[in-house]
């Protein structure tokens, strides 16, 4: 596996994350890359480790009114509502050009009832092309109230539970940092059966406009995405890290290899990238360099000796 | 990408001009905008939009190279930071993006209404047809005559131009959709750009008069190329079941826009 | 109360916040304002609507080990570990200072029983000088394996309740941000009898230094405050306000007046700066005369009239 | 407070001085420094600790005004945006702050260690005591030639002065803390400022030779005036009981530092 090239071997990027194998821990998150086409002119998608697609639903969404977005201070608010062209139309318009790239092809998806998470989960199960599923757990559940899954460890075991049994694709849940204890909501999507966690969602927040008076985004509340999150989202990498298992895909705020690195030695096996993407559309790329260069100047062979490896 | 300033100047009080060495494609539209990111660093965060007003070519040693003008008025923290930058500097840009004016066929007259920096899409546009015998007709609008970017550009291309100012400094006394409603005419296409309420006043004013009616849109963007789902702008006829053809209510001002055809706004809900 | 020059009518900037009248709602936030002497050569801390002192204990704390400060994209970690003097000091080396200015002076305290909270509330209700208590109840309980007090909606009622019965003094609970739920901690502070709630403490977060492979500061965890948490702030000001009835003080990366006022139409009856101190050390002034100068360009006439106007 | 930058130049690789339009108290200390604000906006967010150079005078018109001086090291962001500032830009400083050198009565042997850029505190010093009849060395180190910041003014003021490098380029091969092994003696009194690990050397050494030694650390700040605890530093013979006389095992290096007498810190904890 090792490949050596006069004197100076490269790193060995390559990662194992709940049964998908990516060629680097270096992905892009879902919501925040299209469906990989909009980024096709600004990078080699296939050098990316992974495409995450914007969440996906059975039925097309149309998304919240607009404002959506409000820049904050390093981040920013969103409240698309997970518009999506719903699953049909992903598998029938979107998923042939990404079939193109040798990268691996995460699907993102939600529902609001555990029986349309099944749903998605069953039919995306079918289709051919797809590395993995990643279950998008902060959205609202019209049986609870419209409470978000993923902040009840009940709720979180019993979609994990049910989706588990109707796809053998790789199961990645991910969880919403706005949770008083993301370890117990970890513990649960490992007792449902997830093959990995992908951590953190968007916090949520929101901002006034001082001079209307009014909400910045017309849904009042978004989530916060960004730099600003980043302490947050590795914090939660850190404490899950010792508490499941499971593999963890770090994701919040990462906009340099740096960035990436710390994610991985608290206990990230892969990263993603998400805001970042909007400020320079080939960060990934940048990002997966860096962290190469950074293995090469420690020494340090694989990757995965590095995941982890936080002295405390 | 990395491209270097080669001007910055303040042409009216908060109004500036900058000049990049970037060259674009000649099939670029008028209305397509680059996305630029005003600090090397997060603060301000998010890349500001900016229209592309025209095209330059600058020449060095022997080298003919290609360059760019934005022009753009200083509202907040960013386009702060933007009229300090230096020439010699480089700026990360990305572009030219979205969709441009393209409604006009050469019949019957177009007409331009810009108000204040809304100017910007028009230069390239007046310049394409400054040698061709269609009618061109700009109407500007300003709070003063401080606030008529680029007048002097359009006047040396000879182009038809009115004039008006909410305080009568020059042309006439009030809105340009006052103009407007004078010089519509039934063969007449309207461009607009400018603040939201004067795009809604020239939509509703051409519908009246059943003309063919583009209007450049403003919304607060993320990515710049439909990618984050955040520029949505609501259109009509579009049911909220999508369809095979992945339609939906909302269209994107950074990547189906930002011009539009005004009659598919939801303009009540802009 | 309207004081009238020449035409122009200066607004009416005093609010009452939890039996607390406060000439201006501008306050200094806990931690990050010294005991008011460390700020004396840089502005008139007569002007300020309230000083909060750093959180005092029964006896005199430590702290953590350092490192115990880093900085993040546009705030920063702290883990002082609520190093303080103890409250027989602070009554008898601190206040006397604080007493000589025209300003609420407001002591956050905290415990790690609901002993010693008591305790402290106790001594301080038989001092001169303070105008009311700031009880930070983010804070680890010793008799719950350390769960921090401040989130679960029991143990905030029970230490709330407890207190309550031993000071007359106006009594301020200080929520944390890392709940699911913040509405209901606040309404269990509410229901223990607090005369109003300021919130937000810092939210917990992390950072790893990549050269060592060790955490950035020696307690691994620490507070993310500064900008970075703003729009998560001012969220759960809204979510409260819709939910108690209590006066809200609002916390968490106010560096301007723009963001104050944010605040208040969000439902804070007053504000408090914390870490913009440390960048300038007399933002609060700025703070304050920018608020004035918004409500004499908006015919604001009395800032009560601000608080909570936000149109959904 | 907002001060104009006199001037930045670039004085060696990576190392630069900047003269700010600031008129200082005259008593102010070697060692104490001041709180600069790196960017008007954000990023970085907290303000940068730097050391107090010198003060200088200059002439503006028939006016004699006062300024100061600093002497940084670029090594990250915060000094990579202060080498970009330009003569005229107006900067924000806070200063001066904290306890400077002190320990030194006269007697004896002064015997400032330096380490790079940990020469900033001795200027002023070795200023102050040229014209005594004092005995006064500077010993510094630095990784090559190019590492001896200032070098020149001390010769100009006539310092004793003795250099040690890395790289054997200038002066001895080797660390400073060698020439001070042979420089020390029993009526010496060591002041040093520089990385950790030579101050520890540094303190080591003094102890075994039972003079007195006082060091200025560097420890990450955000208040600079004392009020966060963020810059705290293990200090021994203090109870982790507070005493009436209000004593905690920690120091502040911004209020009670940077200078310390090197026998209070807990070296194995710094
Ligand atoms: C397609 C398009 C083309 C434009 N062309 C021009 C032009 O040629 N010349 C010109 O002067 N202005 C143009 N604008 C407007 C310009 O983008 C804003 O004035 C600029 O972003 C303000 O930035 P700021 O930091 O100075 O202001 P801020 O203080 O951040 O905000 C002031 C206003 O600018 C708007 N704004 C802020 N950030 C963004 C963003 N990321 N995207 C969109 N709007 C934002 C907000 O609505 C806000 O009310 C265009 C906008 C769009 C959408
Ligand atoms: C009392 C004191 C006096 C100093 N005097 C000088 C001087 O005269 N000349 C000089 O070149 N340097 C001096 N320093 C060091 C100087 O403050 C740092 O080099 C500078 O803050 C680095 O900022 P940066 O953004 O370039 O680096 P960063 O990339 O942010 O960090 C590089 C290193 O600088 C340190 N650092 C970062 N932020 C701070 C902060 N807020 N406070 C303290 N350290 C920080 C960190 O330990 C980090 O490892 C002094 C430090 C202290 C504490
Ligand atoms: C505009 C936008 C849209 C997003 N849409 C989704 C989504 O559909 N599904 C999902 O699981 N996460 C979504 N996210 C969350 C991101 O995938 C990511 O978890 C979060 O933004 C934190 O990472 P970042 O700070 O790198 O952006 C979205 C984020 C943004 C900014
Ligand atoms: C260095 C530091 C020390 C703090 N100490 C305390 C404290 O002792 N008690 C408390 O209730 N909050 C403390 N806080 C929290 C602040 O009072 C405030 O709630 C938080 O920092 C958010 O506000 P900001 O973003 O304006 O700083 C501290 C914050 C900082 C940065
Ligand atoms: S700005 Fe991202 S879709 Fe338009
Ligand atoms: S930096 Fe705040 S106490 Fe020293």
């Amino acid at each position: 596996m090792h490949k050596v090239n006069n004197n100076i071997s490269q790193p060995d990027l390559t990662v194992n994350v709940a049964g998908i194998k990516l060629k680097n821990p270096v992905m892009t998150a879902s919501g925040t890359f299209g469906y990989g086409e909009e980024y096709e002119p600004y990078l080699d998608l296939n050098r990316l480790g992974g495409i995450i697609v914007k969440g996906i639903s059975m039925e097309p969404r149309e998304g919240n009114s607009p404002p959506r977005i409000v820049e904050t201070a390093a981040g920013m608010l969103n409240s698309i509502g997970l518009q999506n062209v719903g699953v049909e139309v992903f598998v029938d318009q979107k998923l042939p050009f990404l079939r193109k790239y040798d990268t691996a092809v995460i699907v993102n998806f939600f529902g609001d009832s555990i029986e349309e998470y099944c749903e998605v989960a069953n039919i995306l199960g079918a289709v051919d092309g797809i590395a993995g599923l990643e279950m998008n757990i902060s959205c609202p559940n019209k049986q609870e109230g419209w409470l978000e899954f993923g902040t009840r460890p009940d709720l979180t075991f019993k979609v994990t539970n049910a989706v588990r049994k109707k796809t053998d694709l790789p199961l990645i849940v991910k969880l919403s940092p706005n949770v008083t204890d993301i370890s117990t909501i970890a513990k649960a999507a490992e007792d449902g059966g997830a093959d990995g966690l992908s951590l953190i969602n968007t916090i949520t927040g929101m901002a006034v406009n001082i001079e209307n008076r009014r909400p910045m985004l017309a849904n009042i509340i978004g989530g916060l995405s960004g730099p600003a999150i980043k302490p947050v989202a590795l914090r939660m990498v850190w404490q899950v890290a010792g508490k499941v298992s499971l593999p963890l895909i770090g994701v919040g705020g990462i906009m340099t290899a740096e960035d990436a690195i710390e994610f991985i030695i608290a206990g990230a096996s892969a990263i993603q990238i998400g805001t970042a993407n909007f400020l320079d559309p080939s960060v990934s790329i940048k990002v997966l360099s860096g962290v190469e260069d950074y293995l090469i100047k420690n020494r340090v062979k694989r990757i995965d000796s590095l995941i982890g490896s936080l002295e405390t | 990408m990395l491209v270097e300033i080669l001007y910055n100047e303040e042409i009216l009080l908060h109004y500036y001009k900058m000049g990049l060495l970037w060259s674009l494609p000649s099939t670029i539209e008028a209305g397509q905008f680059l996305m630029f990111r005003v600090s090397d660093g997060i603060d301000p965060f998010l890349r500001r939009p900016f229209g592309i007003y025209r095209t330059i070519s600058i020449e060095r040693g022997s080298k003919k190279l290609g360059g760019v003008e934005i022009l753009y008025k200083v509202v907040g923290k960013g386009t702060g930071l933007m009229a300090g930058l230096r020439q010699g500097h480089k700026v990360d840009v990305l572009g030219p993006l979205g969709v441009g004016f393209s409604g006009f066929d050469g019949d019957g007259k177009l007409i331009m209404v810009a108000g204040g920096v809304g100017i910007v899409p028009f230069y390239l546009l007046a310049e394409g047809l400054a040698n061709k015998d269609s009618r061109v007709q700009l109407l500007f609008g300003g709070r003063c005559k401080d606030d008529l970017p680029g007048l002097l550009d359009f006047e040396n291309l000879g182009t038809e131009i009115k004039i008006s100012t909410d305080n009568g400094e020059l042309g006439v006394r009030g809105a340009v959709t006052e103009l407007l409603k004078k010089e519509v005419s039934d063969d007449s296409t309207v461009y607009a750009c400018g603040p939201k309420g004067m795009l809604k006043e020239v939509a509703r004013i051409a519908r009246e008069r059943g003309v063919p009616c583009f209007v450049s849109l403003d919304k607060i963007m993320a990515c710049g190329m439909g990618a984050c789902l955040g520029c949505a702008v609501k259109v009509n006829g579009r049911k909220s079941r999508y369809t095979a053809q992945n339609l939906s209510p909302y269209k994107m001002v950074c990547k189906d826009g930002p011009v539009f055809d005004a009659e598919e706004i939801v303009w009540k809900e802009l």
